[in-house]
């Protein structure tokens, strides 16, 4: 029980994954996939975020009247840090994603997954 | 993007809005020290304040405002900018981006870091933006040649 | 919180491919909420700025320039190996996370004062001493510019590099009959 | 200047990337030059890293002056020079090679082709020498976002296959990127040289978390890698490619990734922990094995030059996670070895068959005849070197990463792995003799002279500027054809001196434990 | 036994001088005198540094260089064994005969493509002296594996449809040879520890268990027992006589199928050794296979109609002698076999020389067509009587001293089977030449007015070889001390006294 209250955050983060993982694995769409990933990348940024969570402790921006006294008064900042860059991390990979989209959809007027499979077979 | 009937209230209120947008942009940018936000934040606040007018206004107004080949130079600029301050430190003694080797004259310690930061805040905002605002143009990109940037291509 | 779920799931599952979009926005606007109800104020920033903002618009103007709004609803191939790999990597995560800390244990590895070899921990030092070290109140910004601030220079070079991919890509193509044509007046010049 | 040696490699690159991208169109002419300055530049810094690491030892950088755990560090080891030393050099080399090919295979990209190319090799640069786990996912990033664009360039269907890559890629780095979260969340820490430390005291085998992390990472880097399973993305990304492009990734990419895994499993985890602890060594093993066979099977089934290749790369990189997955110095010694010799060989293949394409207008084996050998001697005869040394005879370099290779299988007595070493190189003498008969022995027939011409274009509607070059007009000019001789040498020299490289550079590298 | 071993490059020059010689012959391409001058120089040349080893080798003593370090712990060494010296003296002399033979047969029937014929000829000829002088498995297997890539260019020499099915089969059998070579020799590596060829073997006192020790030989087997024509694994060979027939003959005589049985003797004698190969009751499958060989050999001849088919089939046979001496494990038994190894290449290169100066002369290769083709080719079909002779073990030819000592093999491990078995193939032997000798000088030729003597090029070096296997056969030692040195590496093995 005790675990479960512990990480129940963790387990929310999981079916975040899995269901950006479902459309990834699952859908023909390519559309759908981009998204799936995009989900995928969000669930795993609450992941690294949620991990930095320290109970009553306040946002990690320097505070006088709180002052330095002990690590446990702010939140730790490092996965914050990390997370902005991944988050333009992936931002810059969405956006590639739909540019070749484009280019994609200008050659086969599809973007169905199984459809492009047969065009490049046929091709 | 599809030209659209444009309704003039959407033209205007976004003309009115987009400035402020920018300028809180900078805002952030700046005070990236002391609040949430950085340049990362503004960069993208400032893209966005473009592309709302390159949304309502379709492409041919808002190339008065920023040149679509802009975008990338841009971009290129604030890297620079970046990568500059690093290699300056470099080049005067310290490690890359060890912002206390960086070169203000007047200011050391701390201050000097925080300067750095600020700078560096300032070149990823440009970078951001230059850069988001030509993905976007890039993805308009149609296919009919536009007389804008031929003449750069060839 | 299971607001981000459902969305996620609509997103994914939607017919419509629009509703997909604005499902995701909507999410990514949630999971913005989610950060900075954990503390994280700049990254719930950056991704409603990002996530929510630009994210959407691109997933949008694609969708405008491509796919037919509705997407046929048929099942791709391998539907059981991918079954079982999803299924794998779920009870894998679960499996995984028995070893991790409570959430929000100010005393887990990764917020102790140093870590079990003696190293200084990182983040610790980031805490105590960046104001000492840069004066400048927002740690995360400190650690951004100038801790690590290596990383941010890798971060700038990915954007650099997607906005260079797009002008590469999408600037200069067209189609061939277009390009013969170019290439034709390029000789007769 | 030495102190900051190991910042200059990506201060060279970013700094070439730069001005490129800022050099407007009509100064394209300076874009090759400078991109070849900037890789030969970088490959001299990291011969001079290399030589000071054998003599001094290895070399630590820290950025922002910050001691390593808490800000980044670059640390150059005998492992990470040795990689550096061999991606740089074989970039330029081929960025040399590239001068006509992209001309005629992309007439008005060639400037932000060029750039992000620099972005590429800022990218691989960046994680091999890189000792921070975070760091490396970004240029991770870097480096595969650059190879989507580079894909993207090729023929018509390619964007589809960056697409898939993308995909694929996009999810490895994330399943790498979950894996280091479990990592940081129960080590709190992201140097390497700090985990290395920390790792062994946590227990690790009865640590749920740490275990999974390590199965992420490995995962998401074996996507990157293309082992088995997970290959889907590699063949054709490798054909649609533009040449250069796949000249430039088929050998570099893979081996950074399997640089990745080594640095990851030996170094960071733990020799005797990996092979003991975790099944994980096991299982890469079978399924490199797997991938070998397969690899070599499907390239016996292709039909066009660039794609058997490919699928002899996806096989070779299993030679790699065989040699890791044996687990003792000898698979190591042989699994590094093969990353330079695969990377030459792999080079020289891919380089001929632009020098095909360009001359030929095609690289479709069922069309090849001796007037091929007639019309371009050199190349043909660097494709026979590079050939026999793929399938592995002495002596030239093929052979000796084989040999160690068997050497470990048998020390482990996996027999069953060094039957598929040897089964394999015999499908490796299948599906290359195949080639180098038609290209030796059939007499060129009037039909497939005529369909040269017309098979050029049919073939490639998404460069037709091919009419341009006059077929079959003799050899390829110099820059497309010193790079390929180079490289045919360069495969004896690594065969018959390759106990030089093994002593000096390997030997030194075989972490603890191992 | 204590070999003296001196530094001498004079093995590395035997091996690169007809290495040198082929950047030379294809820049020549243009001119063919030229081209076929530098053959001839670098043959001459190579023979005579070989023999300038004979009087060290005669001492025991054998010329040693180390080049480098190819693999930790592995040099690419050369050694000059009294062994290796006598196998190099046999291929380089009759280098010297096939390449003034070959001039005649290409230019007789303008060959194509003489150029790439040449070349990969004296590339071959450097390869075979790599193997005779190698010093350890790995050097060995260097050479053997340039050895098949060389030869290669010269199976498919024709280039038609055939020739092209029989270079795939060749090399399909050649490099899996080869990679079963390498496996038994990385085994040796980590089982002993080293793979330097020593007199009497490496496993001094490494014991495996006997399921190891079998698997490995079969590795050995498979290996060298490919280009040795042992018998499940012959069939590449009489498929590879669509060659030009020179290339038969170096195939067959000189080069391959030597450097193969040369193997098996270095593998029999100096990585297992005698005492190991008993131990562990490997002789015994050795002569089975070996003996099996020489019957089934020589019964397939019999129905050959083509005459290289039947030569062919008769060297599948004549290799597995040298291979069952070995088996034999006695000094009588290495010497003939060592020796058999000499006097079958010179006559077995009579006879292919006859078949060729036959071929170009009438263009006939079956035997059902040779009828009283001796009225018109006397010195042709009396080398040929002589090397047939030989080869079925009349006595003053040659081919009686090897069949001798194997005799005599057999009776010193009183193997009377074997004994047989050499009794009975030799009456095959006859068998199976008598026919032709006999349709050649007995029977009435057709269509034979108008046509001469073979072409001076050729007929010479076969009368060079059938006089060379009579001499031999009158006292062994003439020039080149063949028995003598074969007796030396006969002691060295077994320790054994001689009779």
């Amino acid at each position: 029980m005790e675990f479960l209250l512990g990480h129940y955050s963790y387990f929310f983060v999981f079916v975040l994954l899995c269901i950006g993982l479902y459309a990834v694995l699952f859908m023909r769409n390519l559309v759908k996939q981009i998204i799936g990933l995009n989900i995928f990348q969000g669930a795993i940024i609450l992941f690294w975020v949620s991990c930095a969570v320290k109970w009553n402790a306040t946002v990690p921006i320097y505070d006088p009247d709180i002052g330095l006294g002990s690590t446990a008064l702010y939140i730790n900042p490092l996965p914050h840090t990390l997370m902005l860059t991944a988050i333009v991390v992936g931002v810059a990979t969405t956006g590639v994603a739909y540019a070749l989209l484009i280019i994609i959809y200008k050659h086969y007027k599809t973007v169905d997954e199984e459809k492009l499979i047969e065009e490049m077979k046929r091709w | 993007m599809k030209e659209r009937d444009e309704s003039p209230i959407v033209i205007i209120v976004s003309r009115m809005i987009s400035p402020f947008i920018m300028m809180f942009g900078a805002y952030v940018i700046a005070h990236g020290h002391y609040g949430p936000g950085g340049g990362f934040q503004g960069g993208a606040l400032l893209a966005a304040s473009i592309l709302l007018i390159r949304l309502t206004a379709g492409s041919r107004i808002s190339e008065l405002q920023f040149r679509r080949i802009w975008g990338t130079p841009i971009g290129v600029v604030g890297v620079s900018i970046f990568f500059g301050v690093g290699v300056i430190c470099m080049l005067n003694g310290g490690e890359v981006l060890n912002y206390a080797h960086f070169i203000i004259p007047g200011v050391d310690g701390p201050m000097l870091r925080s300067l750095g930061i600020l700078v560096v805040e300032v070149g990823i905002g440009l970078a951001v933006m230059g850069i988001l605002v030509s993905i976007y143009d890039d993805l308009l990109e149609e296919d009919e040649p536009r007389e804008l940037y031929r003449r750069e291509d060839e | 919180m299971v607001f981000i779920v459902l969305t996620a799931w609509v997103a994914v599952l939607s017919k419509n491919i629009l509703t997909a979009a604005v499902n995701l926005t909507i999410f990514s606007f949630l999971m913005a909420l989610a950060y900075i109800s954990m503390g994280s104020i700049d990254v719930g920033f950056t991704e409603s700025v990002v996530g929510a903002g630009v994210t959407g618009l691109f997933i949008i103007i694609a969708i405008f320039k491509t796919s037919p709004i509705a997407i046929e609803k048929k099942q791709s191939r391998f539907r059981i190996l991918r079954l079982v790999a999803l299924v794998a990597f779920g009870a894998v995560l679960i499996y995984g996370s028995s070893g991790l800390p409570n959430r929000g244990d100010a005393y887990a590895p990764l917020n102790a004062e140093t870590s079990i070899a003696g190293t200084p921990n990182a983040a610790t030092h980031y805490i105590l001493n960046a104001y000492d070290d840069a004066a400048t109140p927002n740690m995360v910004a400190v650690i951004l510019a100038d801790y690590r601030g290596y990383d941010t220079l890798g971060e700038e070079v990915v954007i650099l590099t997607a906005g260079l991919i797009c002008f590469l890509l999408l600037r200069t193509t067209r189609g061939p009959r277009e390009r013969e044509r170019r290439k034709s007046d390029r000789h007769n010049r | 200047m030495v102190r900051n040696a190991p910042a200059l490699i990506p201060v060279i690159y970013l700094t070439a990337c730069l001005l490129i991208a800022l050099t407007k169109i009509k100064y394209r002419q300076y874009a090759y030059p400078m991109a070849v300055a900037a890789a030969a530049l970088a490959s001299a810094v990291s011969v001079g890293m290399l030589v000071h690491v054998v003599r001094y030892g290895p070399l630590h950088y820290h950025f922002g002056g910050w001691i390593p755990p808490l800000g980044i560090e670059y640390s150059i080891d005998h492992l990470s020079g040795f990689v550096a030393v061999v991606i740089n050099i074989v970039a330029t080399i081929v960025l040399v090679h590239s001068l006509h090919v992209n001309k005629i295979e992309l007439v008005r990209k060639v400037v932000p082709y060029y750039s992000v190319a620099m972005l590429l090799m800022l990218g691989l640069n960046g994680i091999v020498i890189t000792g921070d786990f975070f760091n490396l996912f970004v240029f991770l990033e870097i480096a595969s976002l650059a190879s989507y664009g580079l894909v993207a360039t090729g023929e018509r269907g390619s964007a589809f296959a960056a697409l898939r890559y993308l995909i694929l890629g996009t999810v490895g780095a994330s399943f790498y990127l979950l894996g280091l979260g479990f990592l940081y969340i129960n080590t709190g820490s992201l140097n390497m040289a700090d985990l290395a430390l920390i790792i062994p005291l946590l227990q690790p085998h009865n640590d749920p978390a740490i275990i999974i992390a390590l199965v992420f990472m490995v995962v998401g880097i074996a996507i990157k890698m293309a082992i088995f399973p997970l290959h889907g993305w590699l063949p054709d990304a490798y054909t649609l490619a533009p040449s250069t492009t796949s000249a430039l990734i088929a050998p570099i990419g893979t081996k950074v990734a399997s640089y990745i895994l080594i640095r990851a499993l030996f170094f960071v985890y733990g020799a005797n922990l990996v092979s003991k602890g975790i099944p994980v060594l096991t299982i890469l093993g079978w399924l490199s094995a797997a991938g070998i066979i397969y690899g070599s099977i499907l390239a016996i089934a292709q039909s066009e030059l660039k794609r058997m290749l490919a699928y002899s790369s996806v096989a070779q990189v299993g030679y790699i996670g065989l040699g890791v997955s044996m687990a003792n110095p000898l698979g190591f010694i042989g699994a590094v070895l093969h990353v330079v010799n695969h990377a030459t060989m792999k080079a020289c293949l891919f380089l001929v068959a632009a020098n095909m394409r360009v001359h030929m207008g095609h690289s479709d084996i069922s069309r090849f005849d001796s007037s091929y050998r007639v019309k371009m001697p050199f190349t043909m005869a660097a494709f026979t070197v590079a050939a026999i040394s793929m399938v592995g005879l002495p002596p030239l370099a093929g052979f000796f990463s084989k040999w160690y290779l068997a050497l470990a299988t048998i020390e482990n007595s996996q027999w069953i792995f060094l039957g598929v070493i040897l089964v394999s190189s015999l499908l490796n003498a299948v599906y290359f003799f195949r080639v180098i008969e038609k290209v030796y022995m059939k007499s060129p027939s009037d039909k497939t002279v005529n369909d040269q011409h017309s098979g050029g274009r049919d073939d490639h509607q998404a460069a037709p500027e091919e009419e341009a070059v006059t077929f079959g007009s003799g050899e390829p000019g110099p820059s497309m054809l010193v790079p390929v001789i180079i490289f045919a040498v360069a495969l004896l020299l690594l065969g018959i001196f390759n106990a030089v490289i093994v002593t000096t550079l390997i030997k030194p590298m075989i972490p603890l434990g191992l | 036994m204590n070999e003296l071993i001196y530094v001498s490059h004079i093995p590395l020059y035997a091996v690169l001088v007809s290495m040198a010689a082929v950047p030379l012959i294809l820049l020549s391409s243009s001119k063919p005198n030229l081209r076929e001058t530098w053959t001839i120089i670098a043959a001459v040349s190579k023979f005579l540094l070989v023999l300038s080893l004979l009087p060290g080798a005669l001492e025991g003593r054998s010329a040693a260089l180390h080049l480098l370090e190819i693999s930790p712990g592995i040099d690419l060494a050369l050694k000059a064994d009294p062994f290796g010296v006598f196998f190099a003296l046999i291929s380089s002399g009759l280098w010297i005969v096939t390449s003034f033979y070959s001039i005649g047969y290409v230019r007789g029937n303008q060959e194509h493509k003489q150029t790439r014929y040449f070349a990969s000829f004296a590339m071959c000829l450097s390869a075979t002296m790599g193997i005779a002088f190698s010093a350890n498995l790995l050097t060995f297997i260097i050479f053997y594996e340039i050895l098949t890539i060389s030869t290669y260019p010269l199976v498919i020499h024709k280039e038609s449809k055939e020739a092209i099915s029989a270079g795939r089969q060749y090399l399909l059998y050649t490099l899996s040879a080869g990679l079963l070579l390498i496996a038994g020799a990385a085994f040796t590596y980590l089982a002993t520890g080293t793979i330097d060829f020593k007199a009497g073997g490496l496993f001094g006192t490494v014991v495996l268990s006997q399921g190891a020790m079998t698997a490995l030989f079969f590795l050995f087997l498979g290996g060298v027992g490919v280009k040795a024509g042992i018998m499940p694994l012959h069939s590449w060979l009489p498929v590879a006589m669509i060659a030009p027939t020179p290339v038969s003959a170096l195939l067959h005589a000189v080069a391959v199928v030597k450097s193969g049985v040369f193997g098996v003797i270095r593998v029999v004698g100096f990585v297992f050794g005698p005492e190991v190969m008993a131990a562990y009751g490997l002789n015994i499958i050795l002569a089975v296979f070996a003996g099996a060989t020489i019957l089934l050999a020589s019964f397939i001849a019999f129905k050959q109609d083509n005459l290289k088919r039947r030569l062919a089939y008769s060297t599948v046979g004549h290799l597995s002698y040298i291979v069952l001496g070995a088996a034999l494990l006695s000094p009588a038994g290495f010497l003939g076999g060592m020796l058999h190894i000499a006097t079958h290449a010179t006559m077995k290169i009579t006879l292919f020389f006859c078949a060729g100066a036959i071929y170009v002369n009438l263009h006939r290769e079956n035997i059902s067509q040779l009828n009283g083709i001796a009225k018109i080719m006397p010195w042709t079909m009396g080398a040929f009587i002589v090397g047939s002779l030989g080869l079925a073990g009349v006595p003053p030819i040659n081919g009686f001293v090897s069949k001798w000592f194997l005799g005599m093999g057999a009776l010193q491990s009183d193997q009377l089977v074997v004994l047989a078995i050499f009794l009975i193939s030799g009456l095959l032997n006859a068998g199976y030449f008598f026919p032709i000798v006999y349709r050649a000088y007995f029977m009435k030729g057709e269509g034979l007015e108008g046509h001469g003597e073979a072409p001076r090029f050729m007929v010479v070096p076969l009368v060079i070889t059938a006089i060379l296997s009579l001499l031999l056969g009158l006292c062994p030692d003439l020039f080149f001390h063949f028995h003598e040195l074969a007796s030396m590496v006969a002691q060295s093995l077994t320790g054994g006294m001689l009779l």
